[in-house]
């Protein structure tokens, strides 16, 4: 419960990014349920290393939008395109990240074993069918419980977490991914200020440490602000309003990931 | 199936790799005419064949007639054990050959099926037992069932209405005796009718004197002049030693003279009483043996339509 | 595509039942047990020989025949160690068949034959099982270990992927958005999360067979079964009673077993309203 | 009390068995099954007379003896109509059973006694409950529709509170910590969250039941497990074959309808993965 | 998703009380799981119709503390009173009403279903068994969805809601109760300012109505005092800081309960 500031974030400098096509475009999208759409006629771009927030009262549709671009749900009409592969088509395994609101973690097993559920993608068959991680992927993961304040919960059974320990589970297990997109569902309700504003540092080291793209769902508008380039408020069946954020920097295109 | 190891030597007459017969011999047996055999120890006979043959020997019970006779047909047994009815289906569906069948004090290889009944009931023909409630050995058994069947068939009493159906068999009894009493085999019938839960009971005549004649009669039992023969029906083969259509003949003749041989050893003889409950074997060809026992429900619904294939 | 066209028409279908649907289950279920009762004439049971019937069950089965005591718990070890065998195998070989046959996590061209296949494993006697073995391998428990295999795959397979079935979607369709194989949902998210219901199924399936040991006993005079159906054929029902006595207390402690078992893998189980 | 001791110390257990456990149980289950198979002499099984016998099961079912089709379908019928009754009354009269047999919902010493009724319900072979049903209430379709239900009751009881078991505890605390008592914990949550399991256990009984049929038959040939036996044991098994066919597209029905039902209950069960 | 105003709130007048023995009294509480205390001696009273709000850091112990209150866990040490009754005895059927964080809502079953089980305590044993409730309870949780701004949703299944609409079944069924004490854990969480704000109205006009006493996990510092008469900060195994706050009115005795 002690060190949760393990990451340092320096903002605002060097978001380096490589390639030109952004990440995520969507032009007329219609996301809902069982033919029936939620939100209508969407069009929105995040750019490389760039943050979306997305905002709108409960039950507009954020989720639903999240959803269909994680690849859970179709889109019902229009088009969208999550790194280069348009929807319903899923992208490389490992390049999308994704912390879903209601978590989707396993209850009864451990922690670290819900954590590398991120690093699935590394696994090959033989592997996967015996249930072996590599041991590198062991280190990221209990580096990744560090950062989001958990070390010491590894072996513990995610049914004996408080509700915010569980939450910066699956937090841990979409950051040890190290994914190019980031879908981040209300991943910060549940948490105090303070482990609130750890997180964002994690998230934000991590951006700039590999030009990752976020779209982040959040209540508080002011923390959606704060950490997002572009806020989208959400509402009436499709986008109500567009808040550049100034506070952002305008991201850099990097010469190569090391 | 010849022998590999070559470990040869261990009797006289050892037939022990011949390439003709078998490195092992398998028994597959089905028994089940009394409480006894149940927890019989098969293995004296086991050990007698293989000293005899100097095979080695296993008999494995098998508590259902199909597997055994399935065994038989396609050579995973070389030889079975089985009562009379379900040994005259195996023959008549795959010709198996006889290697010996069981005698008794008298040298008769079958016993008489009949119907009996207590001396307070009055009955005294199978037409005065319609209505009557019967109790038979199980369902479809040959003695307890099948020839009494027969019997009422033959006689106009029952008919069919599904010429086609062994079901129908059930049927007709449970349409000719008032409340019929299924199962318990031999001891089961005679027990239901001393305890009066049935008026008629079908078995083998000598029944009532098997289970209630000597020193360890069952406190159930009552006195043999109160049993009453009904009516005599006619021979039913007993237990034959049949074996595989895959033996061949060489396997058949060790086997046949292994089995004949406990009629002329101390030993032997033991093991007749012990493990057959009978008192010799005699030879016999199936024909013979299953034959007549077949002519007699040929009558039935489901069964006849095997008989003419 | 039609995939669609299903999911439409079923969910205006259910709009409409919404209201009505419950009550006109209840009422159908009804009627079809009253039909069915008076087919059967039930309602004319004649439950007047009952107390003499009790009498005699009693009288048949009191006092016990200690002597076969001896005799069963022989039996029931051959009986553990073949259907221990039948059985791990037998769940081993269902599982890869009744994930396919989930309609949750496959599509309709693979679950259905999955389905067919447990189907008919399922549909096949135990006794026919035996019978087919026998011919096909010889007399000997390998028979009846590959008999209760057979059909452990077709029962315990169809428990399972209803089992599958019935399972939280979330963490699946978590897991598999991030970029995981169908196959490795299977093994980290799917299977992890039925485990209260695999190892109640195995367990259960085990004591089935352990029960079921009739089958068993086909294999040779060796397993429980085969005597407590032999002497059921001879209606000893005193002998019967200490069989069974062995069995009971065998199936409490493989109950007990698996209570153990599933709160190892599960954790605590219990709740405030258990005190 | 003893309960909070017992908590303890199973936790301490835990703990010293959580990195040691799993690899430990496995490692058991594999030793054993290679001991028993060891002991079964399972590893010398010859299969060399497989063809031959795979040839001769052909043969003796193929062609199928097309005129049994009617008294099949006749046998069905009357078999469908006591398994539905018997399942219906025995998952009825098992419910209540089976809830109190649930250690996450009653104390000890209530979900003992219950477990070991269910136990003794279930030890019986299906066999001696039509036994005792026809010296009770004599032959008839009645004798068979009770020793259904009396098995069927220990039968699904198992798996019913195995189910309960296994159930998310939060809704059933959140509820209960309302004010709720415990009879209206068990009818709003229990019962309603275990309904996938419920629907598919009532569904696998009646399958069972109309599969198991054999049972049934015992107590007048009537139903179609009666002819299945008693073609086998003429080794008619061109007409068994016919038979068993009824039986397959029954069982088929019985699985669709039992996925139909679940998602009336339960709403859309498919997943991202289905497709 | 239009009318959440249903609820309109006088704010600090006329909170009238009729008993004087506070409803929650806790001395020397030490909560926990498997005998191991996660807070120690905890000792602090909420008054009649007062409300307290517990913060602290995510995992200190906030929810453990309402389940022991709510009588799902019992006390490990100390002693608790709730509503005259000692714990680990429950206080009458229906006085108590508590919105888990985890909601503990039954998925499949329709969101009227779920609400209508905060009226349990209305029901005989015969109705139970048959599951049918009484017109008067229909007629309250319809009213209470409209106030949490769910009317339309009656018959849709919990499972088929967004978060923040699942979250307010939780809210709707512990409002149809009117109980007498409110265990609330973090139920503003998931939920937009707006809807959030409304929630906290609803809330504030039913203690104004019954006179209720509220304890509330809240980890918006700002919100917490707002709407708190005490807050307590939770932390290093015990009580850290305890803020009165001014803005909050003392509680009337009020003469009868109508
Ligand atoms: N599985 C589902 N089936 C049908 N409708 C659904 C389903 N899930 C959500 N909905 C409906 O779709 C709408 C949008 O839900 P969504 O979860 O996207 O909202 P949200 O914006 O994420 O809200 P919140 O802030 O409360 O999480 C809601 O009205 C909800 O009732
Ligand atoms: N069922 C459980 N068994 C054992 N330990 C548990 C259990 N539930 C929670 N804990 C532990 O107890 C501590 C307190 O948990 P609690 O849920 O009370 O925290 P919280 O203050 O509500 O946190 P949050 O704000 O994240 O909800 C945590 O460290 C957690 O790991
Ligand atoms: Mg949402
Ligand atoms: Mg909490």
């Amino acid at each position: 419960m002690t060190s949760v500031s393990t990451c340092k974030p320096k903002r605002c400098c060097e978001i380096t990014v490589t390639r030109s096509s952004p990440p995520i475009r969507c032009r007329g999208l219609s996301v809902g349920y069982n033919e029936d759409p939620v939100l209508e006629n969407l069009s929105f771009t995040v750019g490389n290393g760039s943050t979306v927030a997305l905002v709108g009262r409960s039950g507009c549709g954020k989720t639903t939008l999240l959803k269909t671009l994680a690849g859970i749900l179709d889109p019902l009409d229009g088009e969208a395109t999550v790194l280069s592969t348009s929807l319903p088509q899923s992208p490389s395994p490992g390049e999308l990240g994704y912390i879903p609101q209601s978590l989707g973690l396993v209850m009864h097993e451990t922690v670290l074993t819900n954590v590398l559920h991120g690093r699935l993608s590394d696994l090959g068959r033989m592997r996967s069918l015996l249930g072996r991680f590599p041991a590198d992927a062991k280190t990221d993961a209990r580096e990744a419980l560090e950062r989001v304040g958990l070390d010491g919960y590894e072996q513990s059974r995610v049914k004996e977490l408080s509700g915010g320990q569980r939450r910066r589970v699956a937090i841990a297990r979409a950051f040890v991914q190290e994914p190019r997109v980031l879908l981040a569902d209300e991943m910060l309700s549940e948490l105090d200020g303070e482990t609130a504003q750890s997180i964002v540092d994690c998230l934000i080291t991590l951006q700039q440490e590999t030009g990752m793209s976020v779209v982040i769902v959040e209540h508080n508008l002011e923390m959606a602000k704060d950490i997002s380039d572009t806020v989208l408020r959400l509402g009436a069946g499709g986008i109500e309003d567009r808040i550049e954020s100034e506070s952002a920097c305008e991201p850099v295109p990097r010469q190569s990931h090391e | 199936l010849g022998n590999d190891d070559g470990s040869e030597g261990q009797g006289n007459d050892d037939d022990y790799g011949n390439p003709d017969v078998s490195d092992e011999f398998v028994f597959a047996i089905e028994a089940r005419d009394d409480p006894a055999d149940i927890e019989r120890d098969w293995e004296p006979l086991a050990e007698w064949i293989e000293s005899e043959t100097g095979v080695p020997t296993s008999i494995d019970t098998v508590p259902d007639d199909g597997a055994a006779i399935g065994a038989l047909a396609t050579g995973q047994a070389h030889a079975s054990y089985l009562s009379g009815g379900p040994s005259w289906v195996g023959w008549n569906e795959h010709g198996f050959e006889t290697l010996a069948v069981e005698a008794d004090e008298d040298g008769q290889p079958y016993y008489v099926a009949a119907a009996y009944t207590r001396s307070d009931t009055g009955i005294e023909t199978m037409r005065d037992a319609e209505g009557v409630d019967s109790a038979h050995t199980g369902d479809l058994t040959g003695a307890g069932m099948l020839v009494p069947t027969a019997y009422l068939a033959e006689e106009g009493l029952v008919e069919f209405d599904d010429d086609d159906d062994v079901t129908a068999i059930h049927e007709a009894v449970e349409e000719y005796f008032g409340n019929p009493v299924v199962g318990g085999g031999y001891v089961g019938a005679l027990q239901a009718l001393s305890e009066e839960q049935a008026d008629i009971a079908f078995g083998r005549a000598t029944t009532p004197e098997e289970y209630c004649g000597g020193d360890d009669a069952e406190e159930w039992c009552l006195d043999l002049d109160e049993y009453e023969i009904v009516e005599e029906f006619t021979q039913v083969p007993s237990h034959p030693v049949l074996a595989s259509l895959e033996a061949t003949d060489a396997e058949k003749e060790l086997l046949e003279e292994a089995l004949l041989a406990l009629n002329d050893d101390p030993d032997g003889q033991e093991i007749l009483e012990d493990v057959f409950d009978v008192h010799e074997l005699q030879e016999a060809t199936s024909e013979e043996h299953l034959g007549p026992y077949g002519e007699l429900i040929s009558n039935l619904p489901g069964i006849e339509d095997h008989l003419i294939e | 595509m039609s995939n669609v066209d299903r999911t439409t028409s079923a969910a205006s279908f259910r709009t409409h039942l919404k209201t009505f649907g419950r009550p006109l289950l209840f009422i159908l279920v009804f009627v079809l047990a009253v039909w069915s009762i008076w087919i059967l004439e039930l309602h004319q049971t004649d439950f007047s020989g009952g107390a003499d019937g009790l009498t005699f069950l009693y009288g048949a089965a009191i006092p016990p025949e200690m002597s076969v005591l001896e005799v069963g718990l022989r039996g029931l070890l051959e009986t553990l160690y073949i259907a221990y065998v039948g059985t791990l195998f037998g769940v081993l070989l269902s599982l890869p068949v009744s994930l396919v046959a989930s309609r949750n996590l496959f599509p309709w061209y693979l679950t259905l034959p999955a389905r067919w296949f447990l189907a008919m494993l399922r549909v096949l006697p135990s006794i026919l099982w035996a019978v087919i073995f026998v011919i096909l391998i010889g007399t000997g428990p390998a028979a009846g270990v590959f008999a209760i295999t057979l059909y452990t795959i077709g029962f315990i397979g169809k428990l399972e992927y209803e089992a599958f079935e019935g399972l939280d979607n979330e963490p699946i369709e978590a897991v598999s958005s991030l970029g995981a194989t169908r196959l490795q949902v299977l093994r980290f998210v799917v299977l992890p999360q039925a485990i209260n219901s695999l190892i109640s199924q195995t367990m259960f399936m085990f004591e089935y067979n352990v029960r079921h040991a009739a089958a068993i006993g086909i294999v040779g005079a060796g397993g429980i079964g085969y005597y407590i159906m032999g002497y059921l054929d001879f209606l000893q029902y005193d002998r019967v009673v200490v069989l069974l006595a062995i069995v009971f207390l065998t199936v409490l402690v493989i109950d007990e077993f698996s209570y153990r078992l599933r709160s190892f893998f599960l954790g605590d189980m219990s709740t405030s309203i258990s005190k």
